[in-house]
């Protein structure tokens, strides 16, 4: 609280450890944001890019970045920051024997080259039109003198950085204390306001509500729509909601890899399942805030996201008679797997249920239902996908929809037009391609596209802070009233 | 001189039992509120006409009529606006049925063993007696929720991992009350007139160990009921939209804080099935073996 | 005479509601005066016990002393608060009980236990009390007293075991000493011993003893008086002299005809032809041991040889532990011998397998000693006499006939077939066990102690049934006992036992008139009353009553 | 005796093994290990890279071997999660749940034993019922339930302990009630049991004719007898406690190692769920084993033969 200059707040999961290259968790990315700086930066509110530790950047070819380095950083060890660090860490995260956990996230690097002591070149293997938003969200810079000595290992213990905030002391899993760091650039980010954060992981939601009561917490993130309408309703805290880039989606196994002749199979089926859930409904009784229905099968703000594509209404009539054109007359009875949001999946089975297809519910944890959706053993999904808080299509469409692991579809054609367009660096070509694609996926409805996901902010009132709506928290905008 | 004035307690030992079992007012408590739930598993159709998986979204988490609720409803509606009372009594079913049928594999396995154990004694005791050990080292409870994690809770799945958790108590009772049993003469009375083995087990031995049997089986039951909800509550219990006990409080849990009935009423439900099962428990110890209390 | 210690007057104690009687004990009054033992006998239930526990103050709850009074040095202790009492108890009245193996907390060392009593009663240092301690146990003649001290009871046997328990009685002198049945859990021999010891006690200490026992042998081996008690009352009552031999009362009258003579019941000669015979039967137990003890190997019947001939009682005698059990159980294998064979119309029975050994199983039937044990407490008599012929192929119904004409040989009422063995009382279910073995149509028939349960009376009648029913259907008898008066009056043969071998065996005149070995001799010296000819009733003058 | 405790140790080693081959088999067959390294958001081919890197395309049989040859070590391997050894990780967690484990079973002790000797002393008295009200209560309440109750009113409505964490004794006041009373129905009526059919005994007959104080004869003599089976029953609840503490390490965020263990199921951690099934069969073991001892120095009849 303000009296102690601290904000506390807590994680629900243990993070498996600080460095952002070795975690793909929703808590890593904040604390990533907070200790360290990409080479560029995009701002949450308008989508522009901007310089961070790069202060200009041109393509020299489709695969080669030139970059001018910021000057006069200093890491919160003491250690200058330039083009060497970018050489070194850039060189080290792209080689896949270093075993950084989401390849995706760098392995569109070949390498980096250095110019001069203050200009590099990131060297791609191929074109890759979003390598702006990756450089500016999960590619952060590290210290090369340091993480040479430590490692991995000792960088999750003693995190080094040149971001607002410097890590005070690492708990792992269990506890984390930052304090503002004096150093900090402070451009375009904001330098911290409130000296400390002091995160704790709270696994009980319940307890965490508790403690917020108590005053032992200052802020809660992710709160549930319910439990922030009361604790909006008790007129004491401050509750904020923001849009996420995740949304949710029911994929359905239109390639007959579970089950060759199964209902999924036939687009008359699939289009029946969109045409049974009313999804404006559950919307607006159980996901609320600022989330909506989509349609397409990617986030509003992704860049790339046609927005014109097959609609289909809720009409539980209209969902019967193509059932029964399908030769379901009667529904069928079908595994329906989850692996989130349980009260949705449910309330999505009482509708499916009203046009007479019976789901039985296989709720699984999320490794457990990915290793299954793999090996293709998986005809009826309800799913979601946050992208990587990446506002490009190709972190959802192009993760799903290219003939791998979690392709239900295996549409060629659209496999196609995906690989075309996450290969050019034209952006009205890719706008064009992923048009096709994404109506193409609309009108066989692969998928039921749901509805995006919004978070909820809790704050005490001597809190002030205006959640972006890419699901991440900054503590660097945070200050007391 | 045949003597015919052969006795001087006139009264069956079963009639003797039910004497005492009408006096024994916890034996009766427990009896009759488990009857109630019976009953209301039962009929559960006739005493609600709302169907306990229709959903409406629209009339979610109404509070029951006593703090001023929906009188439509007169214990209220979840959170997907499904009738709580329907709910409450359907899942009375459900509690029931996961308790006794975990109750039973575990007490198949666990007797099993037990008796045969206690009867054999010597290498083959030694063998149960290792598993009783293996079983009670593991943490089951770990293993098991690892087994439900990853294969999903299915009603099936999770009777069987309760099942196959709680059978230890059955071993190490019947064991002992085996042994005892088997020591004494009318045993090696039949073995001398030339039973076979059995038929001994089971006219000898099992029902002279079945108030054992019967008073591990109520609290095993009790345990299975109890532990579901755990599981429920990290999640893993049966999977919606069963309306289970167990389940209803895991569901409930998430609004604590704000709607505490949610939570309440299941939660009183279940205390009180648990709290008459371990009373009924209690009760027959007390009237089968009335030396074991006083 | 000096005046009394004790004196009881109109005692009466309430049973609970449901209880056999209304009174445990009523309107009774007795003295006990200063250097003077006072026997109690009667059968079981009488009150005895009960006499002695309300004296002590350790009635359990339920039971109420409701009139009379209990003069104790001048005081009425059951006016006295239960504080006031537990100051007398130990110090001015001290008790022995029945069961020494479980009268002494098994967490303490005997030494602790006795020291207890002054560590409680007295302000004497460490050092004096071991002292006393140490002196109390050479006065009850326990060897080697330091090596006692620091026993725990487990390591002593019943009879030393007993003799702390008399030499914590004894510890602060006591005024009044209660013996509830000493030694009924002792071997002969332990048991001449302790009664020797209370002799001796009565010579060097004031105390006047109440000695409570069932045992008309022990009354006549120490009693000055006997106060003979039947359903809660005093029925007779005089000097030992008297009562033992011109008991007035019909009930001392009928105790003492059923005591066991030393002599045969005449009968025939059995056979020549031998039915069973056990050559070279060893058996060795072997008891693992724990973290703690060793394991160990015993040697529980080590060579033993015999015959038994077609119509012969043999009896099998000594003294508990000898193996006798254990040898009977290899007869009927219900233990597998680990080496020698049983040959019962020249079939091996300790060679068949499982299998082989089924119809044989029929040849041999045995009673038990506990009739609370033997059967089946949740299966009705009838179900469980047709057992036998069930298992061997008989029909149900058949068997159901056999099974009612049983009833009546064993002289119960074959309607009772249908009840379960609760409702019998322990006679009775001895007869049901008798019964049982029969239903076979056996050759031989072993009785393990089957009459040592029970009180005198009745074991006469049963010891009687077993005779007849043996003399009718021609059956070889193997009777085991420790008892050798009633092993002395049903038996042809004896064969005497000690640590699993056969020390001794011969005829019934042979074994009793000039036993060969010091075992034996010792037994017959160790029994009690033997200067005491029980006197045959039939010869006294009849009694009003 | 040096023999038997050999003899007791190799059959603790074949517990411990089986218990660990079982667990292992169990986890490894029913889980992708390969998704849970790569974590929720990895794509398709960080999965195939690692399969590779950890061998998990050997026979699962070599895998445990391996896995077993380094343990007797002390080689508990590496998280998958945390990147970290296993061996650290849970150091770093076994504090917390052994001092929740014992402030619990103390608890429980404190609690069961006094009013079992109490009920035992009067049955049917009204402390007598009052004991075997707390049982039943006890056996019938979830703990979840129980813990959150508390939370609200001792933490929230009262503001007298703190609802989570670990850092004072007193954080623990609530977590040890809750665990604890979860230990108390079974301990309370063993000693209740146990102390009537003690108070029958002889001995207490004995004790009683001559003529000691109640106090003494209850604490002394009875009390002592009647614990022996009481302590075997606390070792095995005190294993349990520690691997069972998952719920309420959960209610109120103590990081010990129950919820370690739990967290390590939903993240597919296997290494450090088979550390920690290992490390609490262990501890079962061990506890059994002091508890026998412990009886051993109680009943003289377990020491000198
Ligand atoms: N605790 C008790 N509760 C109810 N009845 C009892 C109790 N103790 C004894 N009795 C009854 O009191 C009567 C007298 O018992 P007591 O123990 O004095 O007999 P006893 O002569 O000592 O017999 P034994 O030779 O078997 O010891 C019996 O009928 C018995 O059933
Ligand atoms: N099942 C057994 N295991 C180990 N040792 C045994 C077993 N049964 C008997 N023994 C031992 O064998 C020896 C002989 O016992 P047995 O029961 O045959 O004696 P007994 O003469 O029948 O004595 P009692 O008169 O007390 O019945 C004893 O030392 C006893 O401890
Ligand atoms: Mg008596
Ligand atoms: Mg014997």
């Amino acid at each position: 609280d303000k009296a102690d200059d601290t904000l506390r707040l807590a994680f629900t999961k243990e993070l498996e450890t600080v460095d952002i290259y070795f975690n793909s968790a929703r808590e890593g990315i904040l604390l990533a944001r907070a200790i360290w700086d990409g080479l560029l930066y995009r701002d949450p509110v308008t989508g522009e890019y901007k310089g961070n530790l790069a202060t200009e950047w041109k393509w020299i070819d489709d695969v080669t970045l030139e970059l001018k380095l910021r000057e006069g950083v200093t890491f919160h060890n003491g250690e200058p920051f330039n083009a060497d660090d970018v050489v070194y860490t850039v060189n080290y995260v792209a080689n896949p024997d270093n075993g950084i956990v989401v390849q995706r996230n760098v392995s569109w690097m070949d390498r980096a080259e250095k110019v001069d002591d203050y200009t590099v070149r990131i060297i791609l293997d191929a074109p890759f039109p979003p390598a702006e938003e990756f450089l500016a969200g999960p590619v952060v810079m590290y210290p090369n003198e340091y993480y040479a000595e430590v490692g991995p290992a000792g960088m999750a213990l003693n995190p080094i950085g040149t971001g607002p905030y410097k890590v005070s002391s690492v708990d792992p899993g269990l506890h984390y204390e930052l304090e503002a760091f004096d150093g900090y650039h402070g451009d375009p980010r904001n330098a911290a306001s409130i000296g400390k954060i002091d995160i704790r992981t709270i696994p009980d939601f319940n307890t965490q509500i508790a403690e917020f009561f108590n005053g032992q917490l200052d802020f809660l993130w992710n709160v549930p729509a319910d439990q922030a309408e009361k604790l909006d309703a008790m007129g004491k805290y401050q509750v904020e909601n923001a849009e996420a880039i995740r949304i949710g989606f029911i994929s359905m196994d239109a390639s007959g890899r579970a089950d060759a002749d199964g209902p999924m199979t036939n687009p008359l089926v699939r289009k029946a399942v969109a045409h049974a859930i009313d999804r404006q409904a559950i919307v607006d009784a159980l996901v609320k805030g600022s989330s909506e229905v989509v349609h397409s099968a990617c986030a509003k703000i992704q860049f790339a996201c046609e927005q014109d594509v097959a609609q289909y209404e809720y009409n539980p009539e209209k969902a019967k008679a193509l059932l029964a054109e399908a030769g379901y007359p009667d529904g069928f009875e079908i595994d329906f797997h989850a692996y989130r949001n349980r009260p949705y999946a449910e309330a999505m089975m009482g509708f499916l249920d009203e046009v007479g297809i019976k789901t039985n519910l296989v709720y699984l944890k999320y490794s457990a239902l990915r290793d299954a959706r793999s090996k293709g053993e998986v005809p009826f999904t309800f799913q979601t996908w946050g992208s990587y808080s990446l506002a490009d299509a190709s972190a959802i469409v192009g993760e799903h929809f290219t003939g791998g692991m979690l392709d239900d579809a295996k549409d060629a054609e659209v496999t196609a037009w995906v690989n075309e367009a996450d290969s050019t660096t034209d952006k009205d070509k890719r706008i064009g391609l992923y048009s096709k694609a994404l109506k193409k996926i609309a009108d066989e409805a692969y998928w039921l596209p749901l509805w995006s996901y919004n978070v909820n902010y809790v704050m005490s009132q001597e809190v002030s802070y205006a959640p972006t709506n890419d699901e991440i928290v900054r503590f660097f905008d945070f200050s007391w009233k | 001189m045949t003597d015919t004035s052969s006795t001087n307690i006139p009264i069956s030992p079963r009639q003797a039992m039910i004497r005492r079992a009408l006096r024994h007012k916890g034996l009766i408590f427990g009896t009759v509120v488990m009857a109630v739930v019976i009953l209301i598993a039962i009929f559960a159709p006739l005493l609600t006409e709302y169907d306990p998986y229709k959903q409406n979204l629209l009339t979610r988490m109404k509070p029951p009529v006593l703090l001023g609720g929906d009188p439509d409803h007169w214990l209220g509606t979840d959170a997907l606006g499904r009738d709580y009372w329907a709910r409450l009594a359907y899942g009375a079913r459900v509690s029931l049925t996961i308790g006794i049928v975990a109750a039973v594999i575990s007490a198949t396995i666990g007797c099993t063993l037990g008796i045969l154990a206690g009867y054999f004694g010597g290498r083959v005791d030694a063998v149960v007696t290792f598993l009783i050990n293996v079983r009670l080292a593991m943490p089951v409870v770990l293993v098991a929720l690892a087994v439900v994690a990853l294969l999903g809770g299915s009603l099936i799945v999770v009777i069987s991992v309760l099942g196959l958790l709680l059978w230890d108590r059955f071993a190490v009772v019947l064991r002992s009350a085996t042994m005892q049993v088997r020591s004494l003469e009318y045993i090696a009375a039949a073995e001398v007139l030339g039973a076979s083995l059995p038929r001994i087990l089971v006219k000898d031995i099992l029902p002279n160990v079945m108030n054992h049997l019967i008073v591990i089986f109520t609290l095993e039951m009790a345990h299975a009921i109890i532990l579901e909800a755990a599981l429920s509550f990290l999640g893993l219990g049966v999977q919606p939209p069963t309306p289970s006990w167990g389940l209803m409080i895991s569901e409930g849990k998430e609004m604590l804080l704000f709607e505490s009935w949610l939570i309440t009423i299941p939660g009183v439900a279940l205390f009180f099935l648990v709290l008459a099962i371990n009373m009924m428990g209690d009760g027959i110890r007390d009237v089968t073996a009335p030396e074991g209390r006083n | 005479m000096s005046d009394p210690i004790l004196s009881i007057r109109n005692l009466t104690v309430d049973l609970p509601k449901g209880g056999d009687r209304q009174y445990a004990v009523e309107q009774l009054s007795l003295e006990v005066a200063p250097r003077e033992i006072v026997c109690i006998v009667g059968e079981s239930g009488s009150g005895k016990s009960i006499t002695s526990f309300a004296t002590m103050g350790l009635l359990p709850k339920v039971l109420t002393p409701s009139t009379g009074e209990i003069r104790f040095g001048g005081q009425d202790l059951l006016a006295l608060p239960a504080s006031e009492h537990a100051k007398l108890r130990g110090s001015q009245m001290a008790m022995v009980f029945q069961e020494p193996m479980s009268a002494l907390n098994p967490c303490y060392t005997v030494g602790t236990q006795i020291e207890e009593m002054f560590e409680t009663h007295t302000e004497l240092a460490k050092s004096e009390r071991k002292a006393r301690v140490m002196k109390l146990l050479e006065e009850v003649h326990l060897p080697d007293p330091a090596r006692v001290y620091a026993s725990y009871p487990h390591q002593l046997s019943g009879g030393q075991r007993q003799r702390i328990v008399i030499a914590m009685a004894l510890a602060l002198d006591p005024k009044l000493l209660i013996a509830d049945e000493p030694t009924t859990a002792l071997d002969l021999s332990t048991q001449a011993q302790i009664l020797h010891l209370f002799k001796e006690l009565r010579e060097h200490h004031d105390a006047g003893i109440m000695f409570v026992t069932h045992d008309f042998d022990v009354v006549a081996e120490i009693a000055d008086r006997v106060i003979v008690m039947q359903h809660g009352r005093i029925v007779e009552e005089g000097s030992a002299e008297e009562v033992l031999n011109r008991p007035k009362h019909p009930y001392t009258r009928l105790l003492i005809d059923a005591v066991p003579r030393r002599s045969r019941d005449a009968r025939g000669a059995p056979a020549e032809d031998v039915l069973l015979s056990v050559n070279a039967l060893n058996k060795i137990y072997h008891i693992p041991g724990n973290m703690f003890k060793q394991a160990r190997d015993v040697h529980a019947c080590k060579d033993i040889n015999f015959s038994v001939r077609k119509g012969e009682t043999l009896g099998i005698v000594g003294e508990s532990g000898s193996g006798k059990s254990t040898l009977v159980k290899c007869l009927i294998r219900l233990e597998d011998p680990n080496s020698g064979e049983v040959l019962i119309n020249g079939t091996d029975l300790a060679s068949c397998s499982r299998k082989e050994l089924h119809p044989y199983r029929k040849m041999i039937q045995i009673v038990f000693q506990d009739p609370y044990g033997s059967l089946n407490p949740r299966r009705t008599i009838g179900d469980q006499l047709i057992e036998g012929p069930v298992n061997f192929g008989a029909d149900r119904a058949k068997s159901m006939e056999r099974a009612k004409e049983l009833m009546r040989i064993v002289r119960l009422d074959p309607d009772a077939l249908n009840r379960y063995p609760n409702q019998f009382s322990g006679g009775q279910r001895q007869r049901i066990c008798i019964a049982r073995a029969l239903m076979v149509e056996p050759k031989v028939l072993i009785a393990d102690e089957a009459v040592s349960a029970l009180d005198v009376s009745v074991q006469k009648e049963v010891l009687k049934l077993l005779n007849e029913i043996r003399d009718t259907l021609g059956l070889t008898v193997l009777f085991i006992t420790h008892d050798l008066r009633v092993a002395a009056q049903v038996c042809d043969n004896l064969i005497v036992m000690q640590k699993g071998e056969i020390v001794e065996r011969g005829n019934v005149e042979q074994v009793f008139g000039a036993p060969s070995s010091d075992y034996t001799k010792m037994l017959l010296d160790a029994q009690p009353g033997k200067d005491w000819d029980v006197p045959d009733i039939s010869t006294l003058p009849p009694v009003a009553v | 005796m040096f023999r038997f405790i050999l003899k007791r140790l190799g059959l603790a080693v074949l517990v411990a093994f089986t218990v660990s081959a079982i667990s292992f088999a169990l986890l490894f067959l029913a889980g992708d290990p390969a998704t849970a390294i790569a974590g929720e958001n990895a794509a398709s081919e960080d999965i195939a890279i690692i399969n590779a890197q950890y061998g998990f395309d050997r026979p699962l049989i070599v895998q445990y071997l391996d896995w077993l040859s380094k343990a007797v070590t002390g080689d508990l391997g590496q998280s998958w999660y945390f990147k970290l050894p296993v061996s650290q990780i849970i150091g770093d967690r076994l504090p917390t749940t052994m001092t929740l484990g014992l402030c619990a079973i103390s608890f429980a002790l404190i609690l069961s034993i006094p009013m079992g000797v109490a009920a035992a002393a009067r049955p049917n008295s009204i402390i007598d019922r009052f004991a075997l009200f707390i049982a039943v209560v006890g056996q019938a309440i979830p703990s979840f339930w129980f813990g959150l109750l508390l939370v609200v009113f001792f933490s929230i409505q009262l503001g007298l302990v703190p609802a989570s964490g670990s850092g004072t004794w007193r954080h623990f006041i609530l977590p040890t009630v809750v665990l604890g009373y979860y230990a108390t129905p079974a301990i309370m009526r063993l000693t209740r049991a146990g102390m009537i059919e003690v108070l029958s005994a002889d001995y207490i007959r004995t004790a009683r004719a001559k003529g000691l104080p109640t106090r003494k004869i209850m604490f002394k003599h009875a009390l002592r007898n009647a614990i022996i089976p009481v302590v075997s029953l606390a070792a095995v609840q005190m294993g349990f406690m520690l691997g069972g503490s998952i719920v309420v390490e959960s209610v109120f965020a103590l990081h010990g190692a129950g919820f370690l263990a739990w967290e390590s199921i939903s993240r597919n951690d296997l290494p450090t769920m088979q550390a920690l099934i290992l490390i609490f069969s262990m501890f079962y073991i061990t506890f059994t084993f002091l508890a026998d001892v412990l009886n051993a120095w109680l009943d003289p009849r377990l020491r000198v033969g």
